[in-house]
């Protein structure tokens, strides 16, 4: 049982949450999440990682109050137990080269792992981040700390912003019209994109058969053979 | 000799204990071997089997209740010739029993299904006769009395392991169609599979499954579950499988007790994976605890 | 003309809203007045009556569970003699409509309950055959559609007041106990009552309450009720008040969607007093969200 | 909704809640406690006061950990809300007089409002308290602030403690047998005993009938019209 022991609020229904006994994982993994002894909400919220202090063990999540499970989270106090199931899931790849991120909302979050673990895997790459948010920027101080660039739109498009035809590789996480619009553009360019998929989920460990998706290598199951896919893999079904 | 309170007979298997993982939560083992401790279970039932295969339900397939969920995954399997080959061995390495779950659109693709599993090393074969998520087939079998009558008779008339014939709550008549199957040469029975239910997302105003209706599962439907087992227990006298909503250790003595030889645990296994370990070491205790020298006396004890 | 979206005709009646009190979970509408704004309903709905009332079941009659309640009251109410005089005056001072609801041991009981009731000036007469809680009676009336039919058409016959028909989720084939109420006469049906459920004692090894099986009812039955609302309002054409499970603003469009023409709450008033009246300003704010003249463009959207 | 302001162990699994916002009432009438939002476990749960503070309006209020709803009860944090709804049933009759107020376990609660009610109501009387509990003793000091006398028990009987024949009025509140033991002295002796009766609840309010008892006098809701009755009436049903 993981323990928090930090749970706050970052910017208008934006909470991070740290936990400490978490199991801990790669950059797009995530954990899945419950509050224990509470049939209510009944299935776990999955959460990316969002960075990773490995001295301390400490998990950080950032997340988004929408329905019951996330609203409950954001009551709990420090010190209080949490479920954490994981590391679940396939992370990005770190791919050699010049990266750019391009992060939507709250699709920014496990995007500041993969910086740090971008830059700590080849100190001298380039970095780009391009992050969008509809009204309050947030863990734009975060992303200094390991990416080159970072620029921040709000209330644009942010995949009009990326030019896709200079890094090594790209890597998206937002909602579905912008992880569409980066596939598209990607495509076009002949980038290596990578993006990461979201379904509801029972398990989140792949053994439900709950969050299928069709992608050009048949079914694959978003919480274990995903949630990252290569772009060109699932482009149909976005 | 040891205290070995939980060690259980069930259609001529001997298993380590009454805990079993319900088909379709646990997928083949793999996922859940550590993190559910799979091998301390008295067996495990794969996800549901058809004879060559299936991609399963388009839409979304899970959608969280009060207590519960409905799922809609349409039986996604890769077949029985590949469970065989692909899924069998890893689920034998366990050291539990290993129950094939076989479900199916026809009576011939279930007899088919059956014939093929005769090659294979599972312990019973479980049979779904009780899937909500397929449109043809599935449940329909199940509803019935006859229907469920006729397809057992020819499936065991064709299968070697042992047949358990899992039941749907959705039947009219429960209770007949649980004597038909007796009848008609079922070893035993297990019950629930899933509630016919609905959602809708009222923003999109239309249901959130592309079937419209799909099956309910957890807590929720525990009392249901209970009272359905309870009636069955007491019509027929095959052994039964008790499932439904088993989230605890009341809920697994409160089945045994309602006459369930076994009970089975599924949706409870995604809120908590511990779940069923954490039961065997509880029953354990119970038994030390009231002296018994199996748990099989609390069996049908009311 | 002010902007009145929620008023809702249903069986000939005016409601201000169509969210009603379900039956047995508000009693006479004394002890919720304040706490749960009764007067700003549609309606409410009688504790259910027998012609010369009842002392209701012995032992426990509240059990809880997951995201829901067994109960087993058995009926208790002071006959419908008393209900008219000491109750009835009361409801009527609220300002909504109210709906008696009746339920009895046998057809002459129901009919001579039904004639009584014709001195009193209630809005709907709500024929309770549904409940699983008294043994001879009751349910089984709801469970076979021509016993159904029956004694809706003999009602129908002497009551002077709309007929709403409750119906039972047990019943082995609900749609077609639906259709035959339909042709008997009934104006409209409410639907579901709880459905059988049971627990167990495990320490003291027997059922909890003394007629072993009880009703389910609370958001835990949601999904399944959803599903049968929608099955009935495709297959009638009299009006159907959605029950069951209903806890907030979603579940409620849920049930209109599904093609209900009102809902009534039950459990979720013991939860949360005030979820009606909640309920009642979140439509309200709905239809001028969404630009609704009246909530019942919504009703069977899907 | 109420405001939790205070809410710690003060004694093994015993645990002492203050409410502010919470409706007043008075001794041996109770609230209908539910966390809101949280549909695990369903019910509200019947707590009686144990003390009100009429200056500030706090209600305090003193409960076991039985099984999950107080269990969840006991983890809220100060500041959380609670929904609170009552004041609920009937409480004790003050009658005028000596007083004898007997408390088994965590039935010792509702008797301190009672202790202090009685004080305030007639400055003079004697008031003499006789507690028991299993194995640890809890509210003692509290009751010192109101009773002329306290008495002690661990693991005891406590109705044999207790003389029959001194008081214009006897209290009692704790598990079944003790209220046994106590109506059937009280009835030899000829003196005035009240009780007060627990059954499972659903509304609390005494619109569902689910907490219906038998009495002398038909059918009563232990919600509405109890939980506190003159021992002669119930005494069959004990
Ligand atoms: C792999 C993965 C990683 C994620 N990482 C993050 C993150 O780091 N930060 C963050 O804020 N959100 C993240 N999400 C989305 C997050 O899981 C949902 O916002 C959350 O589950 C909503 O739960 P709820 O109870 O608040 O909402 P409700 O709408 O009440 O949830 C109802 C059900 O739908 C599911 N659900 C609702 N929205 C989503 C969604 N977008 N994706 C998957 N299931 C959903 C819930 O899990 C639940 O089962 C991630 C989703 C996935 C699949
Ligand atoms: C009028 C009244 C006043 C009470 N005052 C206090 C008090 O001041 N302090 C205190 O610690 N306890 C008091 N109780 C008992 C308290 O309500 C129960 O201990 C509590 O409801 C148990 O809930 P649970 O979820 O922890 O237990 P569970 O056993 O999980 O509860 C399951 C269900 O049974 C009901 N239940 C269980 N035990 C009782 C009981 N003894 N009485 C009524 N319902 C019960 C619960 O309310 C719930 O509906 C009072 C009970 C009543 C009726
Ligand atoms: C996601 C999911 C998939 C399921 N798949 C199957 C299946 O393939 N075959 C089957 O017989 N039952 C299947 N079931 C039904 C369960 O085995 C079990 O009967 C049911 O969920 C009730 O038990 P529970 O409440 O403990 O989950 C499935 C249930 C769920 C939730
Ligand atoms: C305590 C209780 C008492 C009830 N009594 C009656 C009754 O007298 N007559 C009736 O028709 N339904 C009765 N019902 C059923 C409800 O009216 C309703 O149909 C059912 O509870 C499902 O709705 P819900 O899930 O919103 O509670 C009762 C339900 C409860 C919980
Ligand atoms: S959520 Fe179970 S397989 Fe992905
Ligand atoms: S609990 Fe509803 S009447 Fe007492």
């Amino acid at each position: 049982m993981a323990v928090i022991s930090e749970n706050i609020e970052i910017a208008k229904g934006i909470f991070k949450m740290c936990l400490s006994g978490a199991p801990l994982g790669e950059a797009g993994q995530f954990l899945m999440l419950k509050q224990p002894d509470s049939l209510d909400p009944f299935l776990a919220r999955p959460l990316s990682y969002c960075n990773i202090d490995k001295n301390s063990g400490t998990v950080t999540l950032v997340y988004q109050t929408i329905g019951k499970g996330t609203k409950a989270f954001s009551k709990l106090k420090q010190g209080s137990l949490m479920q954490a199931v994981g590391p679940c899931g396939r992370g990005f790849p770190l791919v050699s080269g010049n990266a750019v991120l391009i992060g939507g909302g709250i699709g920014t979050a496990p995007l500041l792992l993969l910086a740090h673990a971008l830059r700590e895997s080849q100190p001298e790459r380039h970095i780009k981040v391009h992050l969008g948010f509809r009204e309050e920027a947030y863990l734009i101080k975060e992303f200094g700390q390991y990416a080159d660039e970072v620029s921040v739109d709000i209330g644009g498009i942010i995949t009009d912003a990326a030019d896709f035809s200079q890094a090594a590789a790209y890597y998206a996480c937002g909602p579905e019209p912008m992880l569409k619009a980066a596939a598209l553009k990607a495509e076009k360019a002949g980038a290596e994109l990578y993006i990461s998929l979201e379904k509801n989920m029972a398990c989140g460990v792949g053994a439900c058969f709950g969050c299928t998706c069709k992608t050009k290598g048949g079914n694959k199951r978003i919480c274990k053979d995903g949630p990252v896919f290569n772009a060109l893999e699932v482009h149909d079904v976005l | 000799m040891s205290y070995e309170p939980l060690v259980t007979e069930f259609l001529g298997v001997t298993l380590k204990n009454p805990v079993l993982a319900a088909s379709g939560t646990v997928g083949f083992g793999r996922e859940y071997e550590t993190l559910a401790s799979l091998s301390k279970l008295g067996g495990i039932c794969s996800k549901g089997l058809t004879l060559n295969g299936s991609l399963g339900n388009d839409g979304p397939r899970i959608y969280e209740t009060p207590a519960g969920l409905l799922n809609s995954i349409g039986l996604e399997n890769p077949g029985v010739g590949r469970f065989i080959k692909e899924e069998l061995p890893f689920m034998r390495s366990l050291g539990c029993a290993v129950i094939a779950n076989l479900g199916g659109h026809s009576e011939i693709e279930y007899i088919k299904g059956a014939s093929l599993l005769n090659d294979a090393e599972i312990d019973i074969l479980e049979l779904n006769i009780s899937c909500p998520n397929i449109l043809d087939g599935g449940m329909a079998f199940g509803i019935d009395p006859k229907s469920a009558a006729d397809i057992t008779k020819k499936v065991k008339a064709k299968s070697r392991h042992p047949l358990l014939v899992k039941l749907t709550p959705n039947a009219p008549d429960l209770i007949a169609v649980a004597a038909a199957c007796e009848e008609a040469g079922a070893d035993g029975l297990s019950l629930v599979n899933t509630f016919l239910g609905m959602a809708i997302d009222t923003k999109l105003r239309k249901p959130v499954f592309n079937n419209v209706y799909a099956g309910l599962s957890g807590p929720a439907i525990f009392p249901i579950a209970l009272r359905m087992v309870h009636e069955v227990c007491k019509a027929v006298s095959i052994p039964v499988a008790g499932i439904g909503g088993i989230a605890a250790k009341e809920d697994a003595l409160s089945f045994l007790m309602a006459g369930a030889s076994v009970v089975q645990i599924g949706s409870m296994t995604f809120a908590a994976p511990d779940t069923m370990a954490k039961l065997v070491d509880e029953l354990y205790d119970y038994c030390k605890l009231n002296a018994l020298e199996n748990i099989r006396q609390i069996v049908g004890i009311l």
